[in-house]
């Protein structure tokens, strides 16, 4: 078995053969199944702690403040702290509340964001399970998502909190046919739904420049689409701190609350991920066509690493957003995406589908 | 409480529910409690409820001498306690018929106009957060600190100063106050750019405020909506210019006035007055004559007998300052028209048929101070 | 035709608006030298307040532990919230007659308000304020302070 | 319009108004009765306009209860102060002027929150700041409270 951070093929077929060669067919996909699952638990945990790190820090420095600086150096261990203080607190019990929608809520919510990261490429044969509908599946399922967040706000027996989840519902199923679209475009121009095929394709050019304008167009429907479909600032209606307190999880207390929380920058992380790997060319390194020299010098940059670069570079794109936009009112929010969105999108796939037939697109 | 008990029952056919906005709510901005009837999100009916900070201060003025009176006059109106300190002690030289010293009246003024720019400042940074954009509150804190470090230079405190005595200021100006107003000046007059920048400006914000919390100016003269939010109504209702005391009938500076009656126009006026303001200290800033800080007063003040009115500009509104005398060093009785207690009688009809973001936006506009409306 | 270009300028507009914005704080964001939090507590030892700060009511005592009170309780008076106690004492002065001296004097520093009336008052300049702002302590007794020192005395001429 | 002619006019509306002597405004002490029809045409004649309360107390003068309305008009630019007293102490009550002034509906609920004034026609008249179920009237010279109130 060879190891290689460019392409983990080998060491995944690797592992599969050992399990096989060491025990019958299904108990080796069982276990492949624990360890991925395992992996992918631990993955999460990782990715939500830092996120909320990262989060603070760039808003700190957007506001001109230092950010958690405590707890380890720069605060890093500031997330752990925090998640060891919610661990510990006691989980409060809502008079009149829906008892088991309560409890179920918080894992539905994270189930929804857990079940898409099974779907995402992070780096060449690093890639759970490659649907040939990967973009279809990732899309159904991460808008499972409202269901918690609705659940939590009915079964919580407080009015804020049902408001935060009507409006968290209406806010969804807008937007996800954005998220859709948008990804159609893509679509239209990959001519696959497979995320291997769509990472591949992208080796000689990223479709944001193979496809130029819609693709851009595209890209910029997806990025505040997505945003509101994660229910963050400035679409954070859900939430609404100044308005509702804290919307749909004001009554949810210690570990609970941090199912929300985690899932909230896990959705993030997903999105962001999608969106590098639809429109940024995933774990495939940055290539201009005929630049020879400079593709062999890009192609040393490990592709897990031209990942999680993108990725970031999106959330960070998500943060700047947040951070700087005062909130929008319902009503508003769903003009944007009814009168402005939407049509634009629609107009967009036909542009998309237009540049494809005559081949202008790169 | 009884009220508390007697919750109105929501009727199914009205299809109206009731939700408690504060005591503890992010936008109440304090202990005000709204007790807000919904249909959907549309706000039918709204009863504010004051005094979870109620402290009596007109009670507790009434066994004060008239200094000692000042220092509670501070925990009023927080945000602008130069001004509330200054219509006490206008109010005792006016009846005492005391001319203070022309360098007393500058630094008052100056002074008074700092206030308002800070509390200017605090009240961007709190719409801002209001209407969910958190990045302003920490502009509007950090800028407003360098007010704060001024004042702590000269009167010794940050917030509550109790700089103004009858008479005078407690005590002189410190050496170095004309150099860090003029940073100051320099510093805002940028960092003020950020601000039109982040909010004025964007296309979010402008459809949040505009054409919410319509006010004409008839409601805002019935309900007395002074200060910028009635300005922002077309209404001219600036004591400054009205009624002109200490040095503003001296120096130039332009009533702000905007005529779209929103919540936009509330905040643009107030944004043009924080420039209005500077101004103003431009003007005085590097000409504060010599002479005494105070005048000379008898050791115990006592009002003769009669009745008096102080009207002042505070950076809410007009803050009247009554009293009752009866010819001792306490007044016999005490009251103060504060300007957030009117403001905040209009919410109900500002807010009716709007959403719940809308309030929030239009409770924003008014710019409440809690302890303003308790006292 | 006229809505149609104005759905358009809005969204010119509006896209710019946005971009505006988000120039300010991605400015802040790749300026961190910008950054005006102060360390509190490890700034501890140059964080010089002014002068004039108003931290608590002092009683100033001189090297040689000498004070300027003389008990006479201008200050007491003038406190808006009786957060000032003086407990004077009648000594045998040095020409016979009884004179008054200072016993306490009681600070309550829980119920101060600074409004700096007593350190104004004072006839005699005794009082002042300290720089002293940590004043958090776990019991609130011990927010009753006594400001004279034990064993200091009254500077000769004073009173 | 001058205080003379101020004084005048109103003299015409209510005969039986008394000056009270005060440096700054024009002061009239107006019996209870007429209080609210003075203050219907206060606001409503042209050249008198006064649309703009701006203070409303209430006093305890000991023997009496009191409620001063401060008037401005915005278009005139003139003050008046109106009184009316009281010597019922038990059920003390003057007629609303919130349907002139929407702004004596929380200046009028105060002032009975704080002195037990009651003013007939106020639609909503509780308690503002203390209590549903408060005992008596703060700001009232006889009031006594040993919990909160510290004598010196």
């Amino acid at each position: 078995m060879t190891f290689n951070i460019y392409d983990f093929t080998s060491f995944t077929t690797w592992i599969d053969q050992s399990l096989n060669s060491l025990m019958s067919p299904t108990l080796a996909l069982i276990t492949e199944m624990v360890i991925i699952g395992v992996v992918f638990l631990l993955f999460y945990a990782v990715v939500g702690l830092f996120l909320v790190y990262a989060e603070r820090k760039v808003c700190a420095f957007m506001q001109n403040r230092v950010g958690p600086n405590r707890v380890g150096p720069y605060g890093i261990f500031q997330t752990i702290a925090d998640f060891i203080k919610l661990l510990m607190k006691e989980l409060v019990y809502i008079k009149d509340s829906d008892k088991l929608l309560f409890n179920i809520a918080p894992f539905i919510v994270i189930i929804a964001s857990f079940m898409a990261l099974s779907a995402i490429p992070f780096a060449k044969g690093l890639h759970a399970i490659d649907f040939d509908i990967g973009i279809l599946y990732v899309i159904a399922v991460s808008s499972l998502g409202v269901v918690g967040i609705l659940l939590a706000g009915w079964s919580s027996n407080n009015k804020y909190s049902l408001i935060g989840a009507m409006r968290s519902g209406a806010q969804i199923v807008s937007y996800e046919l954005s998220v859709g679209l948008s990804l159609l475009t893509i679509i239209v121009l990959a001519g696959t739904m497979q995320f291997s095929e769509i990472v591949e394709m992208q080796s000689d050019g990223w479709f944001l420049f193979k496809g130029h304008i819609p693709a851009f167009i595209a890209f910029v429907v997806f990025l505040i689409s997505s945003t509101a479909e994660t229910n963050r600032g400035p679409f954070d209606l859900a939430e609404a701190e100044s308005e509702l307190t804290a919307g749909f999880h004001t009554e949810y207390s210690g570990i609970k609350f941090a199912f929300f929380f985690l899932a909230e920058y896990m959705n993030m992380f997903l999105v962001a991920s999608i969106a590098a790997t639809v429109f940024l060319g995933g774990w495939m390194p940055f290539h201009i066509s005929g630049w020879a020299g400079f593709n062999t010098i890009m192609d040393y940059i490990p592709p897990f690493v031209w990942y999680i670069g993108k990725t970031a570079f999106v959330i960070w794109l998500m943060m700047w957003f947040k951070w700087t936009f005062p909130r929008l009112r319902i009503d508003q929010l769903l003009t944007l995406e009814w009168k402005y969105l939407l049509p634009i999108n629609l107009v967009n796939i036909l542009l998309m589908a237009f540049l494809v037939l005559m081949h202008w697109h790169f | 409480m009884k009220e508390i008990v007697n919750l109105p029952v929501s009727k199914p056919e009205e299809e109206e529910y009731h939700i408690n906005m504060g005591p503890q709510h992010p936008s109440t901005h304090g202990v005000l409690r709204l007790l807000v009837s919904l249909q959907g999100e549309i706000v039918k009916n709204l009863k504010p409820h004051c005094g979870y900070i109620h402290r009596g201060i007109e009670k507790m003025c009434e066994k004060d001498t008239y200094p000692q009176i000042i220092h509670l006059t501070d925990r009023m109106d927080y945000l602008s306690s130069h001004i509330n300190n200054h219509a006490v002690c206008l109010l005792v030289e006016k009846a005492l018929e005391i001319e203070v010293p022309e360098r007393v009246q500058y630094i008052r003024t100056i002074m008074d106009e700092l206030t308002r720019i800070q509390s200017h400042q605090l009240w961007w940074a709190s719409f801002g957060m209001d209407l969910g954009g958190l990045t302003c509150f920490f502009y509007g804190l950090r800028d407003r600190e360098m007010i704060l470090d001024i004042w702590e230079e000269t009167t010794g405190s940050r917030f509550l100063q109790s700089y103004n005595c009858p008479g005078g200021v407690m005590q002189d100006i410190h050496p170095n106050f004309q150099k860090k107003v003029h940073v100051f000046l320099k510093t805002f007059k940028k960092k003020i750019k950020d601000y039109e920048k982040i909010l004025s400006g964007n296309v979010i914000f402008e459809q949040r405020s505009k054409g919410v919390g319509m006010l004409t100016k008839e409601d805002a003269i019935s309900y007395g909506i002074t200060g910028p939010s009635g300005r922002g109504s077309a209404w001219s209702c600036d004591i400054r210019k009205t009624e002109p005391y200490s040095m503003y009938s001296k120096v130039h500076f332009n009533e702000v006035l905007r005529y779209e009656c929103d919540s936009y126009s509330r905040y643009m006026v107030r944004m043009q007055e924080m420039y209005e303001s500077m101004n103003i200290i431009e003007q005085l800033i590097d000409n504060i004559p010599a002479g005494d800080y105070a005048a000379r007063m008898k050791a115990v003040i006592k009002l003769p007998a009669g009745e008096y009115y102080q009207r002042v500009e505070s950076a809410r509104g007009e803050l009247g300052v009554y009293v009752v005398s009866d010819g001792n060093k306490t007044p016999y009785r005490m009251k103060f028209r504060t300007p957030s207690f009117t403001n905040l009688s209009v919410l109900d009809h500002l807010s009716r048929d709007m959403k719940i973001a809308d309030l929030v936006a239009i409770g924003g506009s008014l710019d409440l101070v809690i302890p303003d409306i308790d006292r | 035709m006229n809505s149609f270009f104005k759905y358009f300028s809005d969204i010119f507009h509006g896209v710019k608006s946005l971009l505006i914005g988000m120039s300010v704080t991605g400015r802040y964001f790749f300026s961190p030298g910008q950054i005006v939090t102060q360390q509190y507590p490890e700034n501890r030892k140059d964080l010089q307040m002014f002068e004039r700060f108003k931290g608590e009511v002092i009683l100033i005592h001189d090297a040689n532990n000498q004070h300027r009170c003389n008990g006479c309780g201008i200050c007491e008076n003038n406190c808006p919230n009786g957060s000032i106690e003086i407990i004077s004492a009648r000594v045998p002065g040095e020409d016979g007659k009884p004179k008054r001296i200072i016993d306490k004097h009681i600070y309550h520093l829980g119920m101060c308000t600074f409004c700096g009336l007593c350190v104004k008052n004072c006839p005699s300049n005794a009082l002042g304020f300290s720089q002293e702002f940590e004043h958090a302590v776990f019991d609130r007794s011990k927010l009753n302070k006594v400001l004279n020192k034990p064993g200091s005395s009254i500077i000769k001429g004073v009173e | 319009m001058d205080n003379t002619n101020l004084k005048a006019r109103i003299l015409e509306i209510v005969p039986d108004a008394q000056q009270e002597e005060n440096k700054q405004y024009l002061t009239l002490l107006v019996p209870a009765a007429k209080l609210h029809e003075l203050a219907v045409k206060l606001k409503t004649t042209a050249d008198l306009s006064f649309d703009f309360l701006f203070c409303l107390s209430g006093v305890d003068y000991g023997k009496q209860l009191a409620v001063i309305y401060h008037l401005n008009s915005t278009r005139h630019k003139h003050y008046i102060v109106l009184k009316v007293k009281t010597d019922d102490r038990v059920n003390p009550n003057f007629d609303t002027v919130c349907d002139i002034w929407r702004t004596a509906e929380f200046h009028e609920r105060e002032t009975y929150d704080m002195f037990g004034i009651r003013f007939n026609n106020h639609p909503d008249l509780r308690r503002i700041f203390l209590d549903e179920d408060w005992k008596g009237y703060p700001l009232r010279k006889d009031y006594v409270d040993e919990v909160n109130i510290v004598e010196f």
